[in-house]
């Protein structure tokens, strides 16, 4: 370090050194690490527990410095929801694809959020099925090409895209719910300071928390990463529009 | 001090569960066996175990894989369509080593069938009905009592061996009532250094997975489990015999059905026949040896074994009798349960056709 | 011109997706389009070393936290 | 000796209470038992029944096909299992709603009109379940009146308690019946 | 016309299917058989099938029910984990006899495991991961070639015993592109009056349940299925023999692995061992009487089961030798393919240890 | 019949004469009936074909004279999708429970709904599993007791019960929602006209169509069946109003 | 009093859930509380027939499609 | 004869695809041949490579562990497969991308500047393969020149065809540099 200098930032602590295998520019590999900054942040890294089902992200556990889990495909809110049951005090969070979550897991999911139950959602809508090479999610866009959907989505046949953050918000006792993305540092900003919103309102008890971030998949877009922002500019946005969706009302402190 | 109940055996697998430690129940109603999360759900305030109704039994093993890796003494209960369900939870877990207990009271099948009491999941539960290289443990109870002890005896061996063992029971010892004597309840204390109760700074973090990517890791894991299955079979065998020592013909029989060999054996010795029963109480692992070993007795003619399916523990038998003796089959289905009398004639058939 | 800030790029940490780069507000980060690191990737690196304000863009955009921010410290 | 028995009837004329008050008072006594109630929608079609053995010895089967003792209520139960009974066996049905009486010979039948009894004598139909349950320990002796009694203090509720006199005057009653 | 082509074993299965008269597709994706839909999906706008990407696997099986019931002829494809999620599906259309074809493209378990080839759903396909007493026909493509004969095949078999039938094959082979004939397409014509196509006033209405809430009548239909399942294993066993005339040492292998078993008798025979290798093509039903007379040939000293798991097959192996020599077993796990040599090498021993 | 009078109600021809398993006043009969009376109606019996799973109305296909499939617990939408598209000018309608369609069956209701199935879901809201003997439904009241919920819904523990027509309101390709009930003669025919809408909506092909009956279950409920209408009136029609909460855009004729 | 309507309830079909009596208008309906049907239910009856006016209210409420309503013909 | 070989480098260098070519045209000259690649998120990491096996009679296996030839177009492919290579065998390395040459003294090694050359030469990186594969040909002469140029209009797609010629030109300097 040179004189005079201070640091200002470094890779979070909790974020281990092992290279992680997502494509250049793929956001899980943000949403890991702003993930770790909050716990570190935070101090919980003795009381996290993670989730991490099938997906591109399964091998999170090899690079998240906690104690983590994974869960079957889809199942990631059913094994939450036994680790927290159990451990109530813990900080749990699931992290879960738009396959694992809105496929084949939508039961889990949906039954998750309406008991409220107390741990954390990060979902991670790509609008794709990474890990699997390009199928259609339920959150692919209209018209757009995946290798189930050579021809484009037909929402004739298949149906619209999905838009979890609006479904989930209704049930009562969902706490928190924003759905954020990585694709300009402003909004990063934004999306730590939702992650780190949606852990303290767990930690305060007060129900389901609900991130969604609206993320990208170079490689299985068939595009660089700087073209998946554009892809998320002019597509993903408009059709799943970045934001809270949901907060605890305002109590005064 | 031993409390005696008249009890039903769905109803007294859950008190042996609470007097076990249990720590979480996560289930789905399913007929012959909804009594036990009833059951739980009323005792509920008494204690301090989580209990959850799940959206589905897939939710169910899920929930079981979570809080069982969090170091739970947990258990589930079902009954043949749900136990299906819950294949792919119960390999996952197999591979995670995650120790948890599982009951299935098993109804007639396949499909939908009759919530009437069979024994048609034998190989589901024995053969691995998930994918992959696996086993669990099965205990089998056949009474109302040892729907106690055997759960009681499947938490251990869950803890001890890091596994999921369960009991296979019916829709039969499910919902009859017979006297139960009901053990002092234990104070569970876990000791479960892998479980993920959140890193602390003097370990490693803890995971729990079933994810081996590369063929070679894999294999290694592969390799670890099947130690721990000789492991197992080693050293967790369990069976009864009844009047085999001087028996010419053995009655295999496990469950509900042993009670009736049980009770043919009786009444063929009154009429002079040598008749024997072996009941394996753990179905896997198989008593293959030591009914190796009663094959290889030269007074025993042959073997029968009864049971309410199709046919499915005669397999094991046959392997363990590997072709010393002739092993025949006899089976009721549809929850039909076979009488005393019906299994002596088919006995005395298969006698008299012997050359 | 006084350097307010600088960075280091990690460079086997670096997988060249140019997010960073992009989103440079003063320009003064590059792709190495030379070299590849031993995953064959090209990686970034502090082009013009005197531009960086140390505002952080580009640590918070890294996907792979493959940046350090350093910033001159008040005198 | 082994007794195997059924209780049946419509759902609500509390069949599967007095198999239970039985098989409870058996256990006390020291006997084996064992109490296997029909399930499921089988009930939903409005009949309900449960098998009852005791015996000295374990028993082997909770579910057999014949019967020692059949104990019924209403005219579907007495068709099912009239033809169940073990020759020389005993079939206890209540005549005063079931129109059409029974037709084996080689059975020991006993009609009482326990329905009609415990409305009009004990002013609450519930009880004729207890009436019929009073006849068949008069006939076969498999416990003591002692027993059923202090049974029925284990097996009912709390909250049925007050209860307890009056089932106890149906036992009575059904006792002095055969 | 037969066309020649080199295509990939999941391409040609879909391919296959198309020529084979497929009406219907439904499943989800999974490594490594994703290309199966992909390749449908694809080759959708040239043909009038339905093709549908679900939700899960378990819808996937029971939209498979719902068209096979309705007369279709349909598919699904899935890897183990999903066929684990397809077990209580399957014995819904077991017991409702619902013809319709399965493939597994088995990966290494238990649990998420890995995606690299296996041979360890052997027991889950053969012995019933579902709940209740039933069978499905199982056969076991061993080249990208079967992968479309067996398709073909399989759709037939199902058709003809109303039940449904499956591909066990591994993701090896749905991998591998090799060189490959296809038929000629068939115009399929379904005659199926037991579908529920709507009532027509000729006919009483058609109802598909595996319903059989009495035990008498679950007890009936367990017998007729039991009775097809007889009528199955009388004639539809297939099995593949490569010198075993005058074989000493016999190999028993299924699939991938019969590949290298061959090789591996090519190369034991040239250094003067007489090997001979037993491949069942369908596993079940499982050639056990042509397997028991090979086994009381004087010259056959033992066998050797030799698969990609930790010993499923040996079992059938066994039953069907009975004790009349030895069964040995070789496995590797985890995706790893044994080489001839390695399995010489094992065979040796064996022999070398024989007393 | 007595000269100088017209016959002017029967029981319908497509309800066979077999005496129904049901409870007295079990509305599970009354919606039987009442949808063999639209069959009959639309004359719609030959190209009819149900889906029934498992739940008290497991047996549906014993009364109902079309053809049939028995669908596993859950799965009848999966099973109705698979008729429904490979027999596409049929009248496909599932019959599901509230256990069926709202727990175990989630992913699969909600999924169907989201592509448009064109098919109709009959589903029979009595807020309790009837078939296994009053366990508590997804759509149980807050406080209502059940055997798996002795002390009453406690929705801090296990969520607020479900609204399912308004879920699956939301999605654009389902066209026509309804719940209806049959306390009274008025709110039967009522009723009965939804299903007859829905079926007419389903043949012109314009998307799922959902009617929901605000059922009862006098057995597990444990009440009269006239003490089940006050229940009906007082508990449930408040938290599940009754009436159209979506139907296709009117066209002029 | 003119008759305008009557109704046939089928005594072994009827399940005595009482819900046609409770919603008759005219209240001509009733439980047969003295007798059962072979399922030992109280069957409903027409209690009071000249008061039936042919609504089908009765008809339409029955679970069980037990009851046929008939209605005078205009002359 | 069996040929058991392997393609290894980076995804997007075409190694699958200089794999499928030479299968294809063995198939066509009528030999039996496999093809099995890596799947699933091993090509995430960022390599890929194919097995091919060609050879006169069925093949055993298609997933072997050592091989006859090897052909490597970057390092973690080089250390991945050097050791691979059978005794005697053949491993032709990309030496203008990777850095580290192959150390074995047992083996045939031949490295090939392909990527510099097939930018410099042939003004498209991309055809950097078909470079290697023509070494690969030129030196077992396993198929016809034709039989790979042939190949090449039935396995590009329609598409790409217009890259053919290019293709050919890259075999052909390959098949000049060894
Ligand atoms: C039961 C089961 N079905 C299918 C799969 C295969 N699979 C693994 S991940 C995945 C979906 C991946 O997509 P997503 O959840 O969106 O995560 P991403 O990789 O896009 O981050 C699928 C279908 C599986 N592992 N298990
Ligand atoms: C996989 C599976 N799990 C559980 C069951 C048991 N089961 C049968 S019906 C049912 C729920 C019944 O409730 P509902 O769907 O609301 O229908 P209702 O009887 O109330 O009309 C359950 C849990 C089953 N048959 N299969
Ligand atoms: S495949 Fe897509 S989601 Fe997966 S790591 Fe690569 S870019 Fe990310
Ligand atoms: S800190 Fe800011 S100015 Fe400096 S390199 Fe990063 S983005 Fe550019
Ligand atoms: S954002 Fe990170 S990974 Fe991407 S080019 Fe910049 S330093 Fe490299
Ligand atoms: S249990 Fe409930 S839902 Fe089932 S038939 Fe009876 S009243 Fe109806
Ligand atoms: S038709 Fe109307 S008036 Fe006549 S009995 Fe029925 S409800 Fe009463
Ligand atoms: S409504 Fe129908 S079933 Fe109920 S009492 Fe009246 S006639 Fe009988
Ligand atoms: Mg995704
Ligand atoms: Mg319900």
């Amino acid at each position: 370090m040179k004189e005079g200098y201070e640091l200002i930032y470094k890779r979070p602590e909790s974020l281990l050194q092992t290279r992680m295998h997502y494509c250049p520019g793929c956001f899980h590999s943000t949403t890991h690490k702003i993930l770790m900054e909050v716990v570190d942040e935070l101090g919980i890294k003795e009381k996290t527990v993670g989730v991490c089902p099938v997906g591109c992200s399964v091998f999170a556990y090899d690079y998240l410095d906690v104690d983590m889990q994974e869960a079957a495909h889809g199942r990631a809110a059913a094994v939450a929801t036994g680790i927290k049951r159990i451990l109530p005090d813990r900080v749990v969070f699931s992290y879960q694809g738009d396959g694992d979550l809105a496929a084949i897991g939508t039961a889990e999911t949906l039954h998750a959020c309406n008991r409220g139950e107390n741990f954390t959602f990060i979902f991670i809508n790509n609008g794709i099925y990474g890990m699997t090479g390009g199928q259609m999610a339920p959150t692919t866009l209209e018209g757009q090409k995946t290798s189930t959907s050579p021809y484009g989505r037909d929402p004739e046949k298949v149906g619209l895209p999905l838009k979890m953050c609006e479904i989930v918000s209704q049930f009562k006792r969902v706490a928190f719910v924003q759905r954020v993305s990585f694709n300009t540092p402003a909004n990063a900003r934004k999306a730590k300071k939702a992650i780190k919103t949606a852990f303290e309102i767990q930690m305060k008890k007060l129900g389901t928390t609900f991130i969604e971030v609206a993320s990208n998949c170079p490689s299985q877009w068939k595009c660089t990463p700087e073209e998946s922002l554009d892809w998320l500019t002019n597509h993903v946005f408009p059709y799943y529009p970045l934001g809270v969706f949901k907060e605890p009302p305002k109590t005064k402190e | 001090m031993v409390e005696t109940k008249l009890m039903k055996g769905n109803e007294a697998l859950a008190e042996a569960a609470i007097r076990s430690g249990l720590q979480a129940y996560f289930g789905y109603p399913i007929t012959p066996q909804s009594e036990v999360i009833e059951y739980l759900a009323r005792e509920e305030p008494k204690y301090n175990y989580v209990l959850l109704q799940a959206e589905s039994e897939v939710a169910a093993v899920n929930m079981l894989y979570g809080s069982g890796g969090a170091g739970g003494r947990v258990m589930t209960t079902t009954s043949s369509p749900g136990f299906s369900l819950m294949q792919e939870g119960i390999s996952y877990i197999a591979c995670a080593e995650i120790p948890c207990v599982f009951a299935n009271i098993v109804r007639g099948g396949p499909g939908l069938g009759t919530i009437q009491p069979s024994q048609s999941d034998y190989n589901q539960a024995t053969k691995g009905g998930g994918h992959g290289d696996y086993n669990i443990i099965v205990l089998v109870p056949n009474s109302v009592q040892e729907m106690v002890d055997h759960c009681r005896l499947a938490f251990e061996l869950a803890d001890k061996y890091r596994t999921p063992a369960m009991l296979l029971s019916d829709g039969a010892i499910g919902q009859m009532m017979e006297k139960v004597n009901l053990p002092e309840p234990i104070e569970y204390k876990p000791n479960k250094p892998w479980a993920t109760t959140g890193k602390t700074p003097d370990r490693e973090r803890n995971i729990l997975t079933s994810l081996y990517i590369k063929s070679e890791t894999m294999e290694e894991k592969n390799k670890i489990l099947q130690e721990k299955y000789k492991q197992i079979i080693a050293n967790e065998i369990r069976f009864d015999e009844y009047k085999t020592d001087d028996a010419e013909i053995i009655i295999t029989s496990f469950g509900l059905t042993s009670r009736i060999a049980k009770k043919t054996v009786d009444i063929g010795r009154e009429e002079g026949m040598k008749l024997g029963l072996f009941r394996p109480i753990t179905v896997w692992p198989f008593p293959t040896k030591a009914l190796a070993e009663i094959a290889s007795r030269p007074q025993v003619k042959f073997f029968i074994s009864v049971e309410m399916n199709a046919g499915q523990m005669v397999e094991d038998v046959k392997l363990a009798v590997c072709g010393q003796k002739s092993v025949h089959f006899y089976g009721r289905m549809g929850g039909i349960v076979p009488t005393p009398d019906e299994i002596l004639d088919v006995i005395k058939e298969k006698e008299a056709g012997r050359d | 011109m006084p350097q307010k800030g600088y960075v280091e790029i990690s460079v086997e940490g670096c997988k060249g997706c140019n997010l960073c780069v992009l989103h440079c507000p003063t320009n003064c980060l590059a792709l190495n389009t030379k070299d590849t690191n031993s995953y064959g990737l090209h990686y970034a690196y502090l082009a013009e070393e005197d531009k960086c304000i140390a505002c952080m863009n580009c640590s918070v955009i890294c996907p792979d936290a493959a940046i350090t921010v350093y910033k001159k410290m008040a005198a | 000796m082994l007794q195997e028995m059924v209780f049946a009837g419509f759902g609500g004329q509390g069949v599967l209470s007095m198999g239970t008050l039985l098989a409870y008072s058996a256990m006390k006594e020291g006997k084996e038992v064992s109490w296997f109630p029909s399930y499921g929608p089988e009930m939903r079609g409005g009949t309900a029944n449960c098998m009852v053995n005791i015996s000295d010895e374990l028993i082997s089967s909770p579910i057999v096909t014949l019967f020692d003792v059949g104990v019924v209520l209403n005219l579907p139960s007495l068709k099912k299992f009239e033809p169940r009974v073990k020759k020389d066996g005993i079939l206890i049905w209540e005549n005063s709603i079931i129109k059409e009486p029974p037709e084996r010979k080689d059975i020991n039948i006993y009609g009482i009109p326990a329905i009609e009894k415990a409305s009009k004598e004990l002013e609450n139909v519930k009880v004729a379940n207890m009436i019929l349950l009073g006849c068949l320990v008069k006939l076969i002796n498999i416990v003591k009146k002692e027993s059923l009694m202090t049974a029925l203090k284990d097996t009912l509720p709390e909250r049925h308690h007050h209860l307890i006199p009056l089932n106890k005057r149906a036992i009575d009653m059904g006792m002095k019946l055969v």
